[in-house]
């Protein structure tokens, strides 16, 4: 068993799927021979032939509606959007068509494609190479929403994402592509897409987050604890449908919660777990529930993107404000 | 200054607007039992697409468009393709999807207003009606994709507008068709109107078929109001792609004789002129011309088929009104393959009546 | 001054725009002869010509990126997308430039326009004809998103989003398009464009909405009356930046509040609202939030979509079980 | 069958790839001074591009996208313009943007990840750098509108790359503006590459030009490696876009010697041979020999140039390395006009270092 980066991972179960089912599709700008700007799908085209891995012409709303066009077949097309910022031209397909042919077919036609796509800041990219729209998805009837946050979630979550008789939007954070390894199996098998991941337990507060900041989090986390402040991480990994049983649980324990998202705060997904705190938690909180979020502008461009990141320094000043109502 | 690449543009046309021959006849045209069923299809659809419209005025359906004047073009293209082929139409094609084996009582149903008129018993594969302008030449390059991976003799085919060809999808379906060299046909019904937005105002291209140059596929002008020709061009497009040859662009050039649907006042914004001069060229007179001069067709024949397609649209009519109303969970129970536990309450409180979980 | 219905306050605003400012150009689908499918911009083309009244060809991603265009020139471009449901190819647009151009080019350019759509469901349309898409706008930076509830506001806001310097998206609700009749000034005075509008005054409960749910709130406040339940109903109106001091005053006095919306529940943006409150407003909430919305599914076709939409009866017995917290 | 439209696609040259003269020349190609300002205009940017790339590997910027041997397009682009135009870059037109009156130490500025540099001294009407590839081409379609509807003899001009021609805004673009008739000219970078996936796998159009067909709008392919060529069909395009004569797609032929960007490694994916063969054609080269064989440039004005191009662009470097770094409220100052109270606390809690409102 060896140790393997996020990217490392995700192309782990692109090959899994491939070799297990050759309904499995993988295209996308660059995704061939070049396997993919960030290496995702390296390997893949000379092992599955260019059939299987096919490099597109340069228009994400082409590729989403050919992957719907295919899924209806029952292909299981894996399509990949090579920046999130480049995301937006598939909205219109998304929302439309893949969220709904079974629902408007009554069942007679589905969509089981996957929407990969590098998500998220921090790795100095250049403008529109920064963005995490996962909200917007949220929101979208009839598709999953997934964001791993470590190479055995990643490996797991997109086995399950192509397994996945519905669409799936599989949202990759790239500062965690190489940022730590991890052991993986290469056993085949899927977590599953419909639960949060509790990482790290604790009784003062709940911090609650996906994708990058997860691991801003558990370093925040880390920090508390050094201050006798116990905090529970959780990482929701599945955004949509969400597992909000975990998150209550946890909670109901705590009395306390920070949700931790590097979207623009308003209208980001924090904002609909905030709500259902609000609706189903007011009995057990303690404190205000918080949420540590990107500011509500674009993200800068790298030499000003820290200073928009959220931060364990910023998660930790949040936790120890919070600290004071009992 | 070097000429590096030189296109033409063709029209086909067999018939004249008098339903007479003005060019040698295909094999078609000599074929009495195949035009007398093509043109009994086109009466069928134009006798359903009156009724809808009546149905529509007096509240029995919600908004409906209709057909009118460019029945040729369905017919031909329900007829044209393989059972097995795919077929991905927009809202004004009844005359295809009926023609592929959608029942009328389906197509009443969802023009009324309830999703299961989509899950048609056949033809199964087929691509729901896509209201979306231009998402279903998408889906039709995906579809032909599948058929081209997996090797099988199947075309997937689109139609859309005039107005669906200034979309971007238009585009992008018609470039990865001619790279991918896919088995798809993308038929437009050139209706000269997008709702109030004449052809002219759509594109400075003088015909939508050298769209396909664009894309390095073929493409070609054929009388949408002439059903031989249709056939015709519909037939070899088909055949090519079905042989891996590639996709075409066939602009198919027709009128809409009706409001844009039954929303819509046309009178607003063109000429009543404009229309009846048009009404002229429209192909199902044109097609009982050719054969009442053929001896094929006669007054009595005219008469029955009418009866006929009354009595099947009002059958079907009945069975549209007779089926019981969708149940409101029916909005969750299709949503996914199994619906995920955190819609589950909402589910719950609508079956009982409203409140959310 | 004379009683008209929301789509002609529409139409009278934009007519005022363009006779008081020749910047002002008005285009999309069916704008100009046909004066728009629901006759917002009728007579406008005769009046002003068809140099600014214009119809485009079909192609809603071209009609955001010319206004763009237009906008940064100076002029001040109102498109209209014919149907919300159309309106997503237009978001790449408002995500990666309208809503970014200012900040991008530190000022040097900008981007005064409008998109208006007509949006909701309830009036029998056909498929794709009945969203509510308004939260994800409101997750964009750099814009505003504005919604009317009746002729004056209509009248008022449009002014100001025409007039606003910043990219504003405006959506209509349908079903009130001609539903109500209001005394409506042609005066040019516009409304403020940050503000929430408050239109029932009641200490028992806060029911905040927008759009056509706005009626729905108000048919429930009086229905609670009549069962001595005092309900304050507050028309957002302007969704984008939010005015949660309104909300929140409010609540602080009633201590409860249902928000009400038509989109699909999950990330709608009464997520956000309740969220704030959960963060600002714990101290004095008596109960949980609520939000009563559209189900986590695709708005049916006619024969279903009244078992969708909220309506009074479900906001007052959602009231009615709030009032059992106090 | 009637053939009912008709299209060739030319391709424009002057000189071939050793720098002579394949077809009579134009007077620009017997004007010392024009020639040898563009043969300097072209060395700046070569010599800006390779202090770009040394720069990011030693990490004083971020990624860089070199338009190594695409020099001639930019320059010719922003040589034809006149200063009244519009300009809308791709991210590879630093060519292009210096050649306006972009300063070196802008365009060094915006790369080393800061938006100072997109607010640019002059000229003040251009658009930023996009990324977001294809939609410059709808901005490029909005701004000639509003110089359409104010009557002024204005032109825009937007460049794009080969891969970009795939895209749905590229032809929404290019349709509207053959049915508005605009004043604007559309620009292919063509460098056969786009990253990794060659111009073979991009469109099965035989070339970008004929795209234009299917708007209805001229098309043309030239030498992009000939600032000669390029210079004749941009401003003839340009000409005809400012006396109302509508729109024109530029396709100019080069290639793309370098990376794709600073973060690409092309060895992954293409043949070190075709870069070789693509060297000899390039276009600094080629305008060298020949104004050499004119006798109009020697050795010594080659190495004073070199010394006068590395100064200015070291002068640059200097002036960028020392502009004070940007206040982490800069993302607040100009998102709006005036920033909404709504978002007050949230600039409040940045500058005070970074707790939310
Ligand atoms: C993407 C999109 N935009 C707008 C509409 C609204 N709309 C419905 S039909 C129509 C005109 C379509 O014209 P055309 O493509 O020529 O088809 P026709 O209706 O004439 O058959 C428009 C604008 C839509 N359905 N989809
Ligand atoms: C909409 C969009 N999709 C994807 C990308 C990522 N990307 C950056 S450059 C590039 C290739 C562009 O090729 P081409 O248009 O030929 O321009 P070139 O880089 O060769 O100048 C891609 C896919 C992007 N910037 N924008
Ligand atoms: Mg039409
Ligand atoms: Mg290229």
């Amino acid at each position: 068993m060896a140790e393997i980066t996020l990217v490392e991972a995700v192309n782990l179960a692109l090959a899994r799927a491939m070799a297990e089912d050759e309904n499995v599709v993988v295209f996308g700008e660059d995704v061939g021979v070049n396997g993919g700007v960030f290496r995702a799908t390296v390997g893949l085209q000379a092992r599955f032939g260019a059939e299987r891995v096919l490099d597109t012409p340069l228009n994400e709303a082409m590729i989403a509606g050919i992957a719907i066009g295919m899924a209806a077949q029952g292909l299981r097309p894996v399509a990949e959007i090579q920046f999130t910022g480049f995301i937006y031209p598939t909205i219109d397909q998304i929302i439309n068509h893949a969220g709904r042919l079974r629902n408007r077919t009554r069942g007679r036609l589905s969509c089981p494609m996957v929407l990969r796509s590098p998500m998220g800041g921090g790795i100095h990219a250049p403008e529109h190479h920064s963005e995490s729209p996962e909200a917007l998805f949220t929101h979208m009837p009839g598709i999953r929403v997934v964001i791993p946050s470590s190479p055995a979630r990643a490996y797991g979550l997109l086995l399950a994402a192509i397994r996945d008789p519905d669409p799936v939007i599989f949202l990759e954070p790239t500062r965690l592509y190489r940022a730590l390894k991890e052991e993986v199996e290469d056993s085949g098998e899927a977590l599953p897409l419909d639960v949060c991941y509790p990482l790290r337990e604790g009784h003062d507060v709940t911090l609650v987050s996906w994708g990058a900041m997860v691991r801003d989090a558990l370093a925040a986390a880390d920090e508390l604890a050094g201050q006798g402040i116990a905090a529970e991480v959780i990482d929701v990994a599945t955004l949509k449908p969400l597992d909000m049983g975990t998150i209550l649980a946890s909670v109901e324990k705590t009395g306390r919660c920070v949700i931790v998202h590097e979207a623009p705060l308003t209208s980001g997904f924090g904002a609909e777990i905030a709500a259902q705190l609000a609706e189903q938690g007011l009995l057990f909180l303690l404190a205000p529930v918080r949420r540590v979020a990107g500011y509500d502008t674009v993200i800068p461009l790298a030499r000003l993107e820290h200073a928009y990141l959220p931060n364990a320094a910023r998660i930790v000043a949040e936790v120890r404000s919070l600290m004071e109502y009992a | 200054m070097t000429v590096v690449a030189h296109f033409d543009v063709e029209l086909i046309r067999y018939l004249d607007a008098a339903g007479h021959p003005c060019a040698e006849l295909p094999p078609l045209g000599h074929d009495r039992e195949r035009l007398t069923a093509l043109y009994r299809s086109m009466v069928l659809t134009r006798t359903f697409d009156a009724k809808a419209i009546a149905m529509q005025r007096t509240g029995r359906l919600g908004t409906y468009a209709s057909a009118l004047g460019q029945e040729a073009i369905g017919v031909a293209v329900g007829s044209a393709m393989r059972a097995e082929d795919v077929l991905l139409p927009s809202y004004r094609e009844a005359a295809a999807q009926l023609t592929r084996g959608v029942k009328m009582e389906e197509l009443l149903l969802y023009w009324g207003g309830d999703e299961r008129g989509m899950n048609f018993a056949g033809p199964r594969e087929d691509f729901p009606i896509c209201v979306p302008i231009g998402t279903q030449f998408t889906h039709a390059a995906g579809v032909a994709t599948a058929f081209k991976l997996r090797r099988q003799p199947r075309v997937a085919v689109a139609v859309g507008g005039d107005g669906a060809t200034s979309q971007g999808d238009f585009y992008g379906a018609l470039n990865l068709a001619g790279v991918w060299r896919l088995p798809v046909v993308f038929v437009i019904n050139n209706n000269q109107w997008a709702i109030s937005v004449p052809r002219r105002l759509q594109t400075g291209a003088e015909t939508i078929a050298q769209k396909a140059i664009a894309a390095g596929i073929r493409g070609v002008q054929v009388d949408g109001n002439d059903v031989i020709a249709l056939i015709e061009v519909l037939g070899e497009a088909l055949a090519r792609a079905r042989r891996g040859e590639g996709a075409t662009l066939v602009e198919a050039l027709t009128y809409r004789l009706s409001d844009h649907t039954t929303a819509d006042d046309a009178s607003r914004y063109r000429d009543a002129d404009e229309v009846e001069a048009r009404r002229q060229e429209e192909p199902v007179v044109r097609l009982r011309r050719y054969l009442h001069g053929r001896g094929w067709w006669s007054a009595e024949d005219e008469e029955a088929l009418k009866t006929e397609c009354s009595a099947a649209v009002e059958a079907a009519v009945a069975r549209y009104e007779a089926l019981p109303p969708p149940a409101p969970t029916d909005m969750f129970d299709h949503l996914y393959a199994t619906l995920p536990a955190a819609y589950r309450a909402q589910r719950a409180a609508l079956a009982a009546g409203g409140r959310h979980g």
